[in-house]
């Protein structure tokens, strides 16, 4: 398949198509009549889908460095240049980002009835930031994605969004803005830096890196200033209160690729950016303990909190941020082991928590609620959205054999060595996943069906099945078999431990000698 | 035909998919779901046969069957989805699959009547085949799919019935329990791999023993953790309240789930990583003590419930103490042992309990009569209308009770005497064998009450229910003619010497548990004079259990539940389960519940956060502007001061 | 100390004491007529420092039409006397304080000598020569061109753009009094 | 005698005019007066002006007819406003005329 590709000239355009065709796509949409906005949109996502998806054999795991690799001058004077490319690290995520785009355009298909047109455009605009920000390898261009996202979530939000979207909107663009134009600081600084010693200005992630030692004396609040951006954006334990509200009133299409997607931009910019680039203060013993506290106290408590939450995409929000925690402990516990790890769990997590707020938002396109009191004894009516909706949640809960398993296992073990401790408190967050799991499942489906307003209440069309079974059966296919999946990212995380392992503190417990 | 093990697997699981898509396309086609259901076991218990005879006429005594490379991450964590064919779980695996055939020909009869018939059959076949993984397992990983799979079907056929809460909410209390073993398991599985390096049971066997001195605190943590699991799973002492809560589910998944097979899980995990567990001595304590405590405990829950099942859920508890205590006296063979015979009796037990409350139910249904068709209370006399049942139902009472010829009397007697001989080693296991004895004692007290409440005195359900009471239909009692077979036979298995036998599994089971005993002083002898009065004692604790019982029960008065007194004094203490459900929600459920509400949702997120993080900035920003507001006064004075403080300030910075 | 000094210091004393009448006397009136009397004062001074035609001037414009301008305003609005006419004590105190402040800073400034400044311009360390920094005039060429052609040849050659500007000014301050002033247009 | 002798105590003088006239500005409330106490400062500049004249040639006294200007203007406009106010407060008091305000 690899060679088929190439040999069609499979190579770095089909970056550009990705980016450029949804932005191309905009005005069409725009001035199209209202009936086919939709249709444009859902064929601009099927050809983003049908290039993307070659992307899967056309990357050569073998080779750690980055592929499909352009590097085109945009502003000479300060070195800022379109330069993007994938590595190990970034090809699931643009996989998962391509795959999501057609499922969250046809999940909306009912569910947005007043203006449209603008909707999906936006939907364009922010599927072009997420895979820019995960292709983009010049620290301008991906700064200038960072902040693209937020004007097109910000209107998702706040027009299609429900109660007090208009809150949740402007908290969650300040709460984000605010973690982030420190970020720009740094950048600017750290580019300024190189060009003062080696004369060459250019944002380039290659030219700054491999000048990282330079930057060393600032690395503390340039590293700070990174993790502020990111730490809001994974949502880190203190700065996540923007999640739930976000989560809460975006319309489907919104929760979906704010978790799917936006949610991963964070851990992938820690891996990418913060931790490369300051090393030695990013994995400083206290750094260390902090950031895999912070992680493990996020886990336990979004847990905890998820269990009390009356409103159903709360409660997957908050699960959100514990998943999340899972990550930052994986990318924290700086084995291979860890690293791979917790790249598994964002791609796991996109794919449960995807069809989660599928699904809820079906439920949402039939009661217009989200109550959990509102559901009840669901299973008897609607069996499928029942059986779908409990393998998703085995699933998010981490039931081996099911992708979250994989991913939350690796994590676990990778970071024992380093924080056995903490790697133990997360751990029991395995009984309190299953409690809030459990306990709405039953709260909606499995109990007597007493609300009259839900015995009307239809099972799956065939639409939405079709944007759910693919899911469940990637959620098999991930938790039985997810040897390609770690093929691909092994290279970059094989690179990205030999970058960091001279600096590394020793871990707590010796590494096991390695014996079959 | 070892290579083709997978097979096992593939065959149950062919059926549950073929079954969960009868349910949600034809679920009325009853029929075909019987056919694949029952079918697919039968081929699964042939693959299980040829398996085992291959076994027996290799020379190798265990296999490695490599399915897929699960998660090849680095080289020095690669886990193969490996299954590992060897002496023990080729006789788990002609267990479970023979056993749990049995139970889903029962079914097809106890579940006829149930619109949820073909998302039943699905459930249990899937349940067969996470039990497979699990005991097939090569590494703990591959089994802990199994282990949790298991959770997760007893979860949805606990909770078989959702309409009814008290039926979800048990399964969803069976989940959370099980899932607090998983959080053992999870940090031995973690605790194994940093310290030796390698996930697979032989790998773990080989390595343990290196790196590991005996009695140091690493083989100790990790076989604790483990034993955290095997708590959880087969519902010992701290874990064991999810068991009678689970009897909300149909009879047969009972019978199947939590008697047979799955609570077994925890014993054949103690037996597959026996040498870490001999490693440790102290570990080994833990266990006998634990498993003899709760054998104990639950028996005194038993003598008092009158619910039929919930007092065969706390016989299987009792049970799986006297296994446990077996095992924690590294007669590892003869916990195994009891394992089996407890399948095949307590099987036959649960189907017999089955068989009763299907007919109670059809005679209560026809009186329209809304008297529970599980309390004992209005069953009595019921010999005459289902004599089958009671005969069979009487054997297994024979054998759990332990008496001579039946299968529960040897394996019994052998924990009892290994925990004897340990005795002389560590004073610990004579108590551990006085437990065992008095448990042994209650055993045979509450069972012969049992019987004697449901099949003799006079029948206490109403007369127009009276007529309608009759015998189990053949597919019903068809496998409890087979079980009951295999109760008297069972004995054979492991006939130990004194009585002619060769303790054939205990050389069948030798290999597994080879290198653990290694570590560990064998088993000492007990003088020949000292092992007959052994038998003798249990034998007549057997007995006057049985006597005790009867008497007792047909003498005492039995009231139908709505007028029974009230239970009193150490009674009602029983009754209570000694409100040890209440206790854990007072102590765990209703604090963590406030925590996460009050302390952590209100306070620190929606407070701290919310409203003086983010609102507290917002307000600072709305004070900056106020003041600022303020200097805009419209007093020309004002102004004109102002200006000329700047100017002085100005004036002297530069003058000076 | 010779005449003119003491001729200086008179007028400079008679110049300070009516400024301080001028701004302690409640009545508008007698403030603004003690102001007359300070420049009159000051035109003496200006004489002394021989600017004669700036003298004139002050006399002929400012004193002459400027304060009859603030006469006639103050005749106008025929303002009754306020007692005390101060401010609250604590922006009163807040106001002589910041004078005094100010004094402070301006009072050095009485050592300051023509040469002293010459030093500090050409910020050398030695001592200067005054005169070499700040060219005498020739005193014959003033006499020539008398007080009034000493000022007017720089007025319009070198100072011509300000002065027409001056000019413009005056008049958009003309048209803005009367459209002020006036009642309705 | 020369007078550029007597630089010195012109600046003096100047500066306690000055002052003078920032403290009648501060401290008095009627408008007017603090329109003359605003002459007075001016006229105290004009006489430094005078004072530098001698030293660096007549450019100084040309300054002083521009202040003179200027003051003229100022004090035409000035007085213009406060009569406007007036006839609309009937009060040159300045604490009344607070109008303008955040």
């Amino acid at each position: 398949m690899a060679d088929f590709l190439s040999s069609i000239g499979y190579e770095h355009w089909v970056i550009h198509v990705l980016l450029g065709l949804p932005i191309l796509a905009i005005p069409a949409i725009l001035f199209s009549p209202v009936k086919s906005a939709r249709y444009i949109a859902f064929g601009v996502a099927l050809t983003e889908l049908v290039v993307g998806i070659g992307l899967w054999w056309a990357y050569d795991s073998s080779r750690s460095g980055m592929q499909f690799v352009t590097d085109i001058s945009w502003v000479q004077g300060f070195g800022i240049g379109y330069r993007v490319g994938i590595d190990g690290l970034s090809v699931l995520m643009v996989l998962l980002s391509v795959i999501m785009l057609p499922l969250v355009v046809w999940s909306s298909w009912r569910g947005i009835d007043q203006k449209q047109r603008g909707f999906y455009a936006l939907i364009m605009a922010l599927n072009t930031g997420m895979l820019g920000v995960f292709v983009a390898t010049d620290l301008f261009l991906f700064y200038m994605f960072w902040e693209m996202l937020l004007i097109p979530m910000y209107f998702m939000i706040g027009i299609w969004g429900s109660a007090n979207r208009l809150y949740a909107a402007t908290k969650f663009v300040i709460y984000t803005f605010v973690g982030s134009f420190m970020m720009l600081v740094a950048i600017i600084w750290m580019v300024a830096v190189v060009a003062k010693t080696t004369g060459v200005t250019s944002f380039a992630y290659s030219n700054l890196l491999d000048h990282a030692e330079l930057l060393r004396p600032w690395g503390a609040w340039l590293f700070t200033a990174f993790a502020l951006a990111f730490a809001v954006k994974v949502p880190l334990f203190p700065f996540h209160t923007w999640l739930p509200d976000a989560h809460t009133e975006a319309p489907t299409a919104g929760s979906v690729d704010l978790a799917v997607i936006l949610l991963k931009m964070g851990t992938y910019g820690f891996l990418r950016f913060a931790i490369p680039f300051f090393p030695m203060f990013a994995l400083s013993k206290t750094t260390g303990m902090v950031m895999a506290t912070l992680a493990v106290i996020g886990i336990i408590y979004a847990a905890l909190v998820a269990m009390v939450q009356p409103d159903l995409k709360r409660l997957i929000a908050y699960s959100s941020v514990s998943h999340l925690g899972f990550v930052m402990l994986g990318i924290w516990g700086s084995t291979v082991e860890s690293v791979q790890g917790a790249i598994m769990v964002m791609v796991s997590h996109g794919l449960s928590t995807g069809a989660l707020f599928f699904m809820i938002g079906m439920l949402y396109e039939r009661r217009h609620t989200r109550k959990i009191t509102d559901y009840g004894g669901l299973a008897r009516i609607t069996p499928m959205l029942a059986t779908a909706f409990v393998i998703t949640a085995f699933s998010s809960i981490g039931l081996p054999g099911l992708n979250g398993f994989v991913g939350e296992f690796l994590v676990l073990i990778g970071s024992f060595g380093r924080y056995p401790w903490l790697v133990g408190a997360a751990s029991t967050v395995v009984v309190f996943s299953a409690g809030y799991m459990l306990w709405s499942t039953q709260r909606v489906f499995f109990n007597r069906l007493t609300n009259p307003l839900n015995e009307g209440i239809g099972d799956l069309n065939l639409r939405e099945l079709a944007v759910i079974v693919p899911l469940i059966v990637a959620m098999i296919w991930v938790g039985l078999y997810p040897a390609p999946l770690l093929k691909r990212t092994s290279g970059a995380a094989h690179a990205y431990i030999e970058m960091i392992q001279p600096v590394l503190p020793k871990p707590a417990l010796a590494d096991p000698e390695v014996h079959r | 035909m070892i290579q083709l093990v997978w097979l096992a697997v593939l065959f149950p699981l062919l059926g549950a998919v073929i079954n969960a898509a009868l349910a949600f396309r034809r679920p009325m086609a009853k029929t075909a779901v019987s056919i694949v259901g029952v079918g697919v076991m039968a081929a699964a218990f042939a693959v299980a046969l040829a398996v085992f005879r291959e076994l027996q006429q290799s020379p190798v005594a265990s296999y490695s069957v490599v399915l897929w490379h699960w998660m090849p991450v680095t080289d020095r964590l690669s886990i193969d989805l490996a299954f590992q064919v060897d002496h023990l779980s080729s006789v788990m695996l002609l267990v479970i699959t023979g056993v749990g055939g049995l139970i889903h020909l029962f079914s097809v009869g106890y579940m006829r009547s149930d619109p949820g018939y073909a998302r039943y059959f699905a459930y249990l076949n899937l349940f067969i085949v996470f039990m497979l993984v699990l005991v097939l397992g090569a590494s703990l990983p591959v089994s802990f799919i199994g282990w949790e799979g298991v959770g997760l079907c007893s979860y949805l056929l606990i909770g078989f019935w959702y309409e009814v809460d008290a039926n979800s909410n048990a399964g969803k209390k069976a989940f959370l329990a099980n899932r607090i073993g998983d959080f053992g398991v999870l940090i031995a599985m973690f605790l194994i791999w940093w310290s030796l390096g390698t996930l697979d049971f032989t790998g773990i066997m080989m390595q343990g023993g290196a790196h590991w001195s005996r009695g140091s605190t690493m083989p100790l943590l990790v076989a604790l953790f483990l034993f955290l699991g095997c708590t959880g799973k087969s519902a010992q002492i701290p874990l064991y309240v999810w068991l009678p809560d689970a009897m909300a589910g149909p009879t047969p998944v009972s019978a199947l789930i939590h008697a047979a097979t799955m609570v077994t899980a925890g014993v054949f995990l103690v037996v597959r990583t026996a040498a870490v567990f001999t490693l440790a001595p102290v570990a080994l304590e833990v266990v006998a003590v634990v498993g003899a405590l709760t054998a104990f405990f639950a028996a005194t829950i038993g003598l008092r419930q009158y619910d039929i099942k919930k007092v065969l859920a706390y016989s299987t508890v009792s049970q799986l103490g006297y296994m446990f205590l077996g095992v924690g006296t590294t007669a590892f063979a003869s916990g195994i042992f009891h394992l089996i015979t407890h399948a095949f009796f307590k099987a036959l037990l649960f189907l017999g309990a089955g068989s009763v409350i299907h007919a109670m139910h059809h005679a209560l249904h026809h009186a329209h009569s809304h008297a529970d068709p599980q309390d004992m209370r209005n069953m009595g006399g019921l010999r005459r209308a289902m004599p089958w049942t009671f005969a069979l139902m009487g054997i297994a009472t024979l054998a759990i009770a332990g008496v001579p010829p039946f299968a529960g009397f040897f394996s019994k007697d052998e924990i009892l005497g290994a925990a004897f001989a340990r005795g002389s080693e560590h004073p610990i296991y004579y108590v551990c064998w006085a437990l065992g004895l008095a448990a042994a004692l209650m055993t045979a007290f509450y069972m012969s009450r049992l019987v004697a409440m449901t099949f003799f005195g006079k029948y206490r359900g109403g007369e127009k229910s009276a007529e309608h009471l009759h015998e189990a239909p053949w597919v019903m009692t068809g496998p409890l003619v087979i079980l009951a077979i295999l109760t008297i036979g069972g004995g054979l298995i492991n006939l130990p010497h004194f009585a002619g036998g060769s303790s054939w599994l205990e050389h069948w089971l030798a290999p597994v548990v080879q290198v653990a005993m290694m570590m560990v002083t064998p088993t000492p002898e007990i003088p020949s004079g000292m092992e007959t009065t052994l038998i003798a004692l249990a034998i007549v604790a057997a007995v006057t259990g049985l006597v005790g019982g009867y008497v007792l029960t047909t003498r005492s008065s039995i009231v139908t539940p709505e007028h029974a007194p009230e239970e009193r004094g150490i009674w009602s203490l029983l009754y209570h389960k000694y409100y040890v459900d209440e206790v854990y929600h007072r102590l765990i459920v209703d604090p963590t519940m406030w925590l996460s509400r009050r302390a952590l949702w209100q306070t620190v997120d929606a407070f701290l956060i919310d409203r003086i993080g983010v609102g507290g900035t917002a307000r600072l920003a709305e004070g900056l502007g106020w003041l600022g507001s303020r200097l805009q006064n419209g007093q020309v004075a004002f102004y004109v001061t102002m200006f000329a403080v700047g100017a002085v300030l100005i004036l002297r910075t530069l003058v000076r | 100390m010779n005449v003119t000094a003491v001729v200086f210091y008179v007028f400079a004393a008679w110049a300070v004491a009516s400024a301080l009448l001028c701004i302690t006397r409640s009545n508008a009136l007698t403030s603004a007529l003690w102001l007359v009397s300070t420049m009159f004062a000051l035109a003496a001074i200006f004489v002394i420092l021989n600017a004669q035609f700036i003298a004139a001037i002050q006399v002929l414009v400012y004193a002459g039409a400027v304060m009859v301008l603030f006469l006639f305003v103050i005749m106008l609005l025929n303002l009754e006397v306020v007692p005390h006419d101060w401010k609250r004590w604590p922006v009163w105190m807040l106001g002589l304080g910041l004078a005094a402040v100010l004094g402070a800073t301006l009072l050095p400034l009485r050592n300051y000598t023509s040469d002293r400044l010459a030093r500090e311009i050409s910020n050398l360390p030695g001592a200067v020569n005054s005169n070499l920094v700040f060219p005498r005039e020739d005193s014959a060429l003033a006499v020539a061109q008398g007080a009034v052609g000493h000022i007017a040849q720089p007025l319009f050659q070198a100072y011509l753009i300000p002065f027409e500007i001056t000019s413009v000014l005056l008049l958009v301050a003309v048209i803005g009094a009367v459209v002020l002033a006036k009642r309705k247009l | 005698m020369d007078t550029r002798l007597l630089l010195g105590p012109t600046l003096v003088v100047s500066a306690i005019l000055f002052v003078l006239g920032v403290a009648g500005v501060l401290v008095r409330r009627n408008a007017i007066v603090v329109f003359m106490c605003v002459e007075l400062m001016l006229n105290a500049v004009n006489l430094t002006f005078i004072a530098f004249a001698q030293l660096h040639g007549v450019s100084g006294q040309i300054m002083v007819f521009f202040v003179m200007t200027v003051a003229a203007a100022e004090a035409a406009v000035g007085l213009a406003i406060i009569l406007a106010i007036f006839r609309h407060t009937q009060s040159v008091d300045l604490a009344h005329i607070n109008l303008l305000k955040g």
